[in-house]
Order: structure tokens, then C-alpha cells, then sequence
């Protein structure tokens, strides 16, 4: 895939979007206007961005707890995502699912979940039916260090090889499951290095640098499109908040190790580099920035405006023809 | 004449009906393709649809549970077959948590079309992990049919009726009626999903029981007839959806009711029909309701103990004496 | 004065208390060691008992209740703190099949000294998988005690009682009661397994409600009462075993029950202690009995919906006043 | 560990006696006299018996549904063992478990077990135990290729490895898991390969040679007993027989395969090695034979003349105290 300057900025707007609109749930969450819980993916939006950049709009996505930013990277409507994350009726999934149970099937994306590693063996799923249909289509499955350890990251990863499934699966290595570090849960160096173990490819990415993850998605989603199987690609990177807003994500964290990777923030890394390549100019930037904050206000007041389910809907959708 | 087959063959020919209806069908378990699957149940699918929709999986049962279910939200439609329903627990996740729920938290915008087939019940020392009858379970979780047929022709059509809603479906064919024949037509058919079958019509009392334990209760309603005990003997073929008013035009006309299920007693079938029951057809009620169960214990190897163990002719009678006094 | 404390606190000290009395035991889970558990349930265990009894566990729910079923099996007492019950699904073969059945499986050579801890119910929008009441499905499994409190002080007693049994256990805080305070003694104590506390006495309609269900339920009676209504209510604290004679005591007095409970319906807690008094008491029923259960479907994240789904007070009023005429 | 002549013999008395005992099941499993379900260790006895030469009688063992050599090679006494096969109440079990569900207390084996995979997590609770008593035990888990695809392998061994729990995991790998063979389940090449993604050792073992078994278990143990962590041993073997007995296993399994294998049948190549030695004479083989088939011939008997369970005993052992 070609770069073009006009791609680099489609990027960096994605990602602040992303910055943005978690910025925008903190502050939402912390007046209890978005109840339940909220895992924000601020430091993380390389990731989803890098990725889904590479995609097609009907290839497929499933993602987990802290999934806005896929949902974003992947083109959820930021009115409609925003206002299942408040339980509105207007939301993806009439407020039935919230941020941990987001749903759009108009972008394919299979689901945010609260169960962690669920996502693995579901992500599958769309594999197997794209190459059933000969569509082409890939299906792109997201999850943490923490799912790594869990008996779904092996089941799937192995059916996917053995049946040589159109999947990339992408390890968001945020060196954290909640309050335990990596090297607390597995003696692994690199979860990469479990790909062999399948006998497929691994790659550890730079999680933090959009551009890194753009160029090795993009290899991963072409050799799956080809029909040669998954790639399991470990993004390492930081999460700047706490594991849910709330928790202040300071106490099992070294301040220096905060502060190394506050350094290394994705989004500032990759303005700074477009301003110093001249792909766009500081007032560019500005105008991006006023741009996305529109989107985000008025996502919110969106969402805000909605009306609520109607009760009375409460056993809808259990089963089908309802 | 019709012709009759084993409930073995009607499992093949269920899928097959459902594969041929619906080319997005698949079917993915262990050895079940060239080898045809653990007791000879998927013969002649992999010939007739190819290595594209019938598929051999790894002994991963989250894995491929989760991935039929993420097909089907995808607009596959697709069957795992788990060998035994004792192995579900390992995708219980995957059906409980996802697939179940699917539907429901996605507020409508995905289906579910998927179906899992696990052969269930006691049979001649299975032992405690190829024994079992879990339909309680699954009953109790929202969003998930629950089909037990008690023989080969209902097996076929409720099967290839379960695979073709849009519903997540547990069919659990009895391992003690794999090999038991009867009469089904060479032609696809479909059976309803929801209705139960008067088996015999009575007066004293009427008895509900599927899969094995409606053979047990046939006999015991012979006997019982010997006996002057007149049994209304009811087949639910389908627990969910429970077809509640053929169970309640019964009692209203018998006044008694026994149920009977291999499933555990404690928040089971028989709980289930009886509260029912008491609520909507209190009056018509002539003596306490009964329900015929396992004993409260694993399933042990042992032929004496697994014999002991289970409910049988001699149980049924004992009971539905008393119930009928 | 006794001190007042909350059910999370209720927790530390319950298993301080089964800690201390054998040494044997030990605890593992998600970030419960240094951390103190994401509910800070743990709060004070690792500096009393040190890191070779208070481990944290990667995200391994199969893993570690195996190694925890293996462990009590060689004699260790293991505790298996999982977070939220939602998670016990994908653990769901090492507790039915493995350690719900160990003892019975090995003809008595091993005991069973494993308790499984998790948050249990909804509140305040945790979502389909943050929120699930799934005791129905271990009541159906023979092996496995189920331990519902409703309070701090039958918490702390009853978590130490099923941590320090030989058996299975299955303890269920409920979420929503995390923060509710009430007197409990300092000092160690252990409360029986199996005997329900009549909360309130009445003379018209009796009411079994565990848990969360059991506070609304107290509302209800009050307001009840102030209709001229007298409940009697139940709390049974364990749902296996289940103290049976207290709640047929009752019936036999009030000659009507309601039970509420947070789990589903179907082949639910409802429909046992319906099907068990129907059997037991028959003669002295005045009316069907009912039970109040939430809605059957996944239960929703928007808080209209979550509420409209859940039994609260004005149900269990309607009820009672239908079934009290 | 120094493998003395007299070591060497009773190995090879261990190898015969899985092998007769598992002949005596399979002509009495035909008879009918055995109930269920029926897994033979014929070709694979070089596993369990090099395996279990290097334990303690009171280290830990966990099977699998193919577990009769597993239990013999712990030491279980073959009457008991043959009883509890037969379904009668004097075998271990009392009879509740059967060929599937052996557990032997007095030898510390933890189970053979019906559900796959089941027994990597139970293995690590004895490995845990003997930690928190300091007691020196190792735990050895038996698994076959098949369960190496379970999500219990995955969480078990990086569990065991985080941990550093005192475990052995014996993969042996038969080439086959029921009709389904290795290439059709995984793409790894050897499961060995596996150990790396855990950060532990992993090892190929010809598992038809009992000293290659041996010397690699005898440092595998040595490395759990002295704290430092796990290792993953694949054991490559074959089994003679079909899945099960009344399975052929000659369908999916070429006949050039099995003549190759049959050439390396374990006991004969040990016997030859003993012959050819001078580590035992012919007659000296022809004795233990006898030996052995007495021993097996009393436990049919013992099995045979058993009294059945009593029927009303069913319920007993659900509960404590019972
Ligand atoms: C099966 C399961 N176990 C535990 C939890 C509780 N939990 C929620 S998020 C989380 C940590 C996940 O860590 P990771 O996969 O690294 O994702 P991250 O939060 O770092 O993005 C845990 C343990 C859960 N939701 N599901
Ligand atoms: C969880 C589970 N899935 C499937 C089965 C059915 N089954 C019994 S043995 C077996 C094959 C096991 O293969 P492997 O682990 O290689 O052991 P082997 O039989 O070759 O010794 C299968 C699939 C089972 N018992 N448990
Ligand atoms: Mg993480
Ligand atoms: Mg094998």
C-alpha cells in the first residue's frame, strides 16, 4: 500500500478522533452520564488506526473491553457509538450493550466484549464465512496481553493456522492486565514469539508508531487475503490511564515508566513528524484538531438528546423475528 | 411402507436436509468428515458438500463453537457438532456468553443461526463425562432452543428445523437411541419446533417425558394400563420452546401429573413443568405432582450403579401408583 | 455496639478467618494479591499470609480452579476467587466436570476442599457479562454447594462455613451489596451451611428471596404490611443445601408463597422450592404459588433497561397482593 | 540418575506388564466382561514406564483416557486397577469410575480422565501443593497430541512456568488424535517447539525408546524438584492398536505407517538391547514373562470374582462425609 500524504493526514485525524472522543468519555463517565464502566484506549490509538487503515470497509473486526478506538478506527458513526455508551435508544445497539457490548454490523464490527479473549474464537467466525463466499474479505481480531494468556488466544490461533483462515490477530501488548504486568503472567519475552508455536508468522510492531503498524498490518492483511493464513502481530504500547476511568492506573506503574511513554505518545509523535516532513503545516494540524472537536461535540449533545429505550423493549431481540 | 433407519442415519439426513436448503450451511466437529464422525453420523455429508462446508476440527471446543458462532452472526449458517454434550462445558463461554447473547446485546442487528449437536444421556457405562444430561443448563439461559427427540424420524425434522431458525440450538440425540429404528421418509422434511406429541391418551394421569426416558415411560404406562391405571403419556419432542398447553390440557383433564427427565432433579425439567403447571391449572390439580429423576449423583461406570441411578419402568410404575391413588 | 462493616470487607475477613483456622488454605485470582482484588475484597491478605498463600493468576479462569480442584484434592483448601461469576463459564469443565465429581468419580479417595468465589448480579449497568446470577446452573450439578448472603455478617460467617467444608462450594456476593454495611463481630466465627433465617414473621403469605432479592422483598413486606398484607419472609442463605423444613414450616402456616430470585426462570430457584413444597405441602396451598424472576433475556446495559428487567419492589407488591386474594 | 542392570530389567518388566495387562483388557473388553469404553497403551508402554522410572512414589500423576500404562507404571496395583476396569467394588474407584476416571490415591495419581485436556490444569494443584509444603513432589501430566490443541494446554503450562511450579508435561504424541492425524490439527512441527512461546524448555523424546524417555524425564524432574519451573517433553510414539477397542484404526492410518512403527515396537527393541548387552539372557526374559502374565492372569481373576457394587450405595461419595 502506497502512503500518500493525504493518508498520513486521514491517520493522524483517526487517531486524534479516537484521543478525542475518549477524552470526551472520561469527562462523561466522571459526571455519570455514561453509566457502567469505561476502559479508555488513550495512548493506544496507533494501534487500531495503523490497522484499520489497511482494511476494507467490509472486512471484519472484533475487539474487546477497551474497544472504542477500534469501533472508531473501523468507521462506527461517532453519534451512534457515543450514544450506546450513554444507553440511549439512538445507540449501535439500542443501549442493550454499552461500551463493553458494542455491535455495528454496518461496518462489520463484531463486537466489543466483556469477556476477555472471547473475541479470538468469534473473530473466526467471519473468517471461515469469508472463505466459504470467496469474498476476500478479512477479519481482523484485537486483544490485550492479559487475553493472551487465555486458553481462546491458543484454540484460536491454531484453528485459524490449520485451516489457513483470513485473520490477523493483533496483540495490544500494553504491558498490563488491569494491575498485573506482563512479566507477572507469562515468561515469554515476546507473545510474537508464540507464533511459532502455530507455524505461522510473528511480528512485534511499534504499537506507539502508526506508520509501523500501517506497513505490518498491511503485509499481515494481504497474506491473509491471499489465502495463505494468520499473522499474529504483537503491537507493544501504553495505555496513559488508568485500566478503567477510575482507576488511576499510578500504583503498580513506575512514574518513570509513565512518563517514557507519555514521551512517546503516539499522536504528538506522528504530528510532529508530519510537520517536520512538511505533509502539512502547524495550522493544518489546527484545523484537524477544530474539526474532530466539532465531530465530538456534537456526538455528545447526540447523544445526550437521544431518548432512552422504551422498558417496554426490554425482551426484544432474545430471539429472532422479534 | 416407509422405510425405516437408525437415529444415527436421521442425524446425517437431518443436516443434509438443512445443507441442501441452505447453501451457507456448514458442519465442523472432530472426525466428522472423511471419517465420517464418532458413531457413523455424518456419513455421506463430506461427499455430498465437499471439504468446504464439512470440516474436521482440532480437540478445540471453544475455539470452534466461538467461530460457528461468529459465521453465523456473519449470515453462514452453521452447525458444531461436539460429539457429547459433556464437552460443551468447554465451550461454555462461547455458548452462554456469546452466541446466546449475541442477538440481544448487538439489539437486533445480528442473527444466530447456529446449531450444536451433542449426543446426551446414559447408556450401557458411559461413565461420569459421556453420560451426561445437561439440557438444564441450556434451559435456563435466555436465547437458546433446546431439542431432545426421543426417536429417528422427529430427530431428522426437528433437526434440520433447529439448524434452519435463526436461533441458537442445542439438539441432544440420546446415545441409548442411536441405534433404535423406525419409520422416516426418504424425503427432506422439517418438523415443528415448539409442539408436543400425545403419545398415548389417558385419564388418570398424565405423564410428560422426552427422549429416552419416554420409551421407560411407554412401558410403564403398559404395565400401569394392566394395572387400570389409564396414562396420558406426552413427548415435548422440544424444551424450549416448552409446548405448555398441550402439558396443561392434559392435567386439566387427568388432574396428575408425573414428569420424567434424565437431567437432574434440582432446578430441572420436572421443577420447571410443575411450576407451571400449579400456577396455570391450579385447580384442576387432584394430588401433588411428581417428578422422576436421576439420583443426585454423577453418573457412575459400574453397570449396577449406572442402572440404579437412572429412572426405569419399575420407578415410573411406583410412582404414578402413588400419584394415581 | 458491634462494628459495622461492608460485604467487601465482609469478604477479607471471611477468608482471613478459613486462612487462619488451617493453614492449608491459600487464594488466588486476578490481581488479588498486592492489589487487594478489583473489589479491594482481598484487602490485607497478602501481608498477613504471605505470597505463598495469596497469588496472583493470569487471565487463566480454567487454569487456576484446576489447579485449585487438583490442589484440594491433595489436601490443600484452595480458594478460587474469579471476579465476577460471569467468568465461571470459561472454567466450566473443571468445575462440573472435574471437581464437582472428583470425590464421587474417585469412589471417595479424594475430598474437595475448593471454594469458588465470584460477584454475582446486576447493578448499575455492569452489562450482559458483568451481571449474570448463574447459580441456577450449579444447583442442577450434583456436588456443588451454593451460598447466596445477603449481608455482611452472614457473609463473613458463611464464606469461612463453605471455604473450610470438604466439599465444592460456590459463594456469591452480590455487586449491588458490595457497599452495604452491618454489624459484624471482629472476632472469627463460622456459621452453618443449610439454615435459613426467618427475617420477618407473618401469617398470610410467605416469601423466599435470597441475596439482593431478599432487600427488595423487605420493602415489599413493609409496604405490604401497610395493606394490610403479612409476610413472612424467608432468607435462605444457602440454595444448596436448601433448608427445606423452614420453608415448608412456613407454607403450611401462610398456605401461599412467592419466591424471588434474581436468576432466571426457567428450571430456576423459583421453580424448585415451587416444585418441592407442591410435593411436600400440597394440602395446605390456598393458591398457585408464584415466582419473580427478571425478565428472560440477557440483561441489558441502559439503566431503564436493565431496571425494567430486574424483580424490584413494585413486582414482588403486585404479586403478593394477586397471590395474598 | 545411574541406570543400573537391575533398573534396566525391571523397566522392562513394567513395559511388559502395561502390555498384558492392556492385552487381558482387550480380549475381555471383546468377551464384554469390561463395560464402556476401552483405550489401549499397546506401542506406547516406553512413555509412562521411562517417565515414572525417575519419580518418587509420592510425586503426582495425572492421565489421560489412554491411562492403564500410566497407572501401572506408578505403581497401581493390577488387581485393583483390573477391578476397577470391570466395574466392580473393589477396584479403586469402587467401580463409579472406570477405565476413564482412575484415580489411585495410594500411588498419588490424580485421574485418568474422559474430557481432554482436563487433566493439564488439575495437574498443576499437586505441583502447587508440594510448593506450599515444600515438600520436593513433582507433578508429571500425561496429555496426547490432540489435547495439545485444547485451551488447557495453553493456560496450564505458562500458568505452571509464571509460577515456577514443580510439573513435568509429557506430550505424547501418537501422530493421531482419534481418526485425525498431527498435520490435520496444528502446523507446528513439533509440539516441543511450543515451550519457547512460555519461556520454558521443550524437548523431543523418541518415546519408543525407554532410556531416550528415561534420561530427558530423569532432567526434567530434577529441574521441577529443584524449583525451577516446568518443561515440556514430547514424547513421539504410536499406538498399535485402533483409538479404541472395536475401533480398527487402520483407515486413516497407512499400512507402510504402522509396519514402521511396528518395527519400532518398544519392548522388543529394549529387549533386544538387554539380550544384545548381555543385560539379561534369553531364559531370563522368558522368566519375567511368565512372571507377568501370572500377575496379570490373578488380576483378571481377582477382577472376575469380584462382588459388583451395591446399588444402594449409588449416592455415596457426592458429599463429604457420606
Ligand atoms: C474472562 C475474564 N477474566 C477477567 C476479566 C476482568 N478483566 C477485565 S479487563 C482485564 C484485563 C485485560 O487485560 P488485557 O487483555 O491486557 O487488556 P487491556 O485492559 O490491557 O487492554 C481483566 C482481568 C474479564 N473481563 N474477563
Ligand atoms: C474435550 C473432549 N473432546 C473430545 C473428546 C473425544 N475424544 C476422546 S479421545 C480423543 C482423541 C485424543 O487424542 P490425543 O490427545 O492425541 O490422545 P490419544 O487418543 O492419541 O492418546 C477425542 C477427540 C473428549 N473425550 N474430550
Ligand atoms: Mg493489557
Ligand atoms: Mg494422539
Amino acid at each position: 500500500m502506497k502512503v500518500t500524504d493525504q493518508i498520513k493526514i486521514s491517520l493522524f485525524r483517526t487517531m486524534l478522533r479516537i484521543r478525542q472522543f475518549e477524552m470526551a468519555v472520561r469527562e462523561h463517565f466522571q459526571k455519570t452520564d455514561i453509566p457502567g464502566f469505561a476502559h479508555l484506549y488513550v495512548g493506544e490509538e496507533a494501534v487500531a488506526t495503523g490497522l484499520c487503515a489497511v482494511l476494507n470497509p467490509d472486512d471484519y473486526v472484533t475487539s474487546t473491553h477497551r474497544g472504542h478506538g477500534h469501533c472508531i478506527a473501523k468507521g462506527a458513526d461517532l453519534n451512534r457509538l457515543m450514544a450506546e455508551l450513554w444507553g440511549r435508544k439512538t445507540g449501535y445497539c439500542k443501549g442493550r450493550g454499552g461500551s463493553m457490548h458494542v455491535y455495528a454490523r454496518e461496518v462489520n464490527l463484531l463486537g466489543t466484549s466483556g469477556i476477555v479473549g472471547a473475541g479470538l474464537p468469534l473473530s473466526l467466525g467471519p473468517a471461515i464465512h469469508a472463505k466459504l463466499n470467496k469474498s476476500g474479505q478479512v477479519s481482523v481480531c484485537f486483544f490485550g496481553d492479559g487475553a493472551a494468556n487465555n486458553g481462546t488466544f491458543h484454540e484460536s490461533i491454531n484453528l485459524a493456522a490449520v485451516q489457513k483462515l483470513p485473520v490477523v490477530f493483533v496483540c495490544e501488548n500494553n504491558l498490563y492486565a488491569t494491575v498485573t504486568a506482563v512479566h507477572e503472567s507469562t515468561k515469554t519475552e515476546n507473545f510474537a514469539d508464540r507464533a511459532a508455536g502455530y507455524g505461522i508468522p510473528g511480528v512485534i510492531v511499534d504499537g506507539n508508531d502508526v506508520m509501523d503498524v500501517l506497513e505490518k498490518a498491511d503485509k499481515a492483511v494481504a497474506r491473509a487475503r491471499s489465502g495463505k493464513g494468520p499473522t499474529l502481530l504483537e503491537c507493544k504500547t501504553y495505555r496513559h490511564f488508568g485500566h478503567y476511568v477510575g482507576e488511576p492506573g499510578t500504583a503498580y506503574r513506575p512514574q518513570e515508566e509513565r512518563n517514557e511513554w507519555a514521551k512517546r505518545d503516539p499522536i504528538r509523535m506522528f504530528c510532529t513528524h508530519l510537520v517536520e516532513n512538511g505533509t502539512i503545516d502547524p495550522e493544518g494540524i489546527e484545523a484537524i484538531e477544530h474539526e474532530v472537536e466539532k465531530e465530538i461535540v456534537e456526538a455528545v449533545e447526540f447523544a445526550g438528546n437521544s431518548p432512552l429505550p422504551d422498558p417496554q423493549t426490554v425482551a426484544q431481540h432474545v430471539w429472532s423475528g422479534q | 411402507m416407509v422405510r425405516e433407519i437408525t437415529c444415527t442415519q436421521a442425524i446425517a439426513e437431518g443436516y443434509a436436509v438443512a445443507m441442501r436448503k441452505d447453501p451457507s450451511t456448514f458442519i465442523v466437529g472432530e472426525g466428522i468428515a472423511d471419517r465420517g464422525g464418532c458413531f457413523g453420523h455424518t456419513t455421506g455429508l463430506l461427499v455430498e458438500f465437499g471439504p468446504e462446508r464439512v470440516l474436521d476440527m482440532p480437540i478445540s471446543e471453544s475455539g470452534f463453537v466461538g467461530m460457528c458462532a461468529g459465521a453465523a452472526a456473519c449470515g453462514s449458517r452453521a452447525i458444531a457438532d461436539i460429539m457429547y454434550v459433556d464437552f460443551t462445558t468447554l465451550a461454555m463461554d462461547q455458548i452462554i456468553n456469546q452466541a446466546a447473547k449475541l442477538r440481544y446485546m448487538s439489539g437486533g442487528q445480528y442473527e444466530m443461526p447456529l446449531t450444536i449437536v451433542g449426543v446426551s444421556g446414559a447408556n450401557r457405562s458411559g461413565g461420569p463425562h459421556h453420560s451426561q444430561s445437561l439440557h438444564p443448563l441450556f434451559m435456563n439461559i435466555p436465547g437458546i432452543l433446546v431439542v431432545l427427540p426421543s426417536n429417528a424420524y422427529d430427530l431428522k425434522g426437528l433437526l434440520a428445523a433447529a439448524i434452519l431458525t435463526n436461533d441458537l440450538a442445542l439438539v441432544l440425540p440420546h446415545r441409548g437411541l442411536l441405534n433404535a429404528r423406525c419409520g422416516v421418509p426418504e424425503k427432506d422434511y422439517v418438523l415443528p419446533l415448539g409442539e408436543a406429541r400425545v403419545i398415548r391418551e389417558g385419564k388418570d394421569v398424565s405423564i410428560v417425558a422426552a427422549g429416552m426416558m419416554l420409551h421407560h415411560a411407554a412401558e410403564a404406562a403398559d404395565k400401569l394400563s394392566d394395572r387400570g391405571i389409564s396414562v396420558e403419556l406426552i413427548d415435548p419432542r422440544t424444551l424450549v420452546p416448552l409446548d405448555e398447553n398441550t402439558i396443561l390440557k392434559s392435567v386439566k383433564k387427568t388432574g396428575r401429573l408425573v414428569v420424567v427427565d434424565e437431567g437432574y432433579s434440582n432446578c430441572g425439567v420436572g421443577a420447571e413443568i410443575i411450576a407451571r403447571v400449579q400456577e396455570k391449572a391450579f385447580d384442576f390439580l387432584d394430588a401433588p405432582m411428581q417428578r422422576i429423576h436421576p439420583v443426585s449423583a454423577p453418573i457412575p461406570f459400574s453397570p449396577v450403579l449406572e442402572h440404579a441411578l437412572l429412572p426405569d419402568l419399575d420407578k415410573i410404575v411406583d410412582v404414578v401408583m402413588k400419584v394415581a391413588r
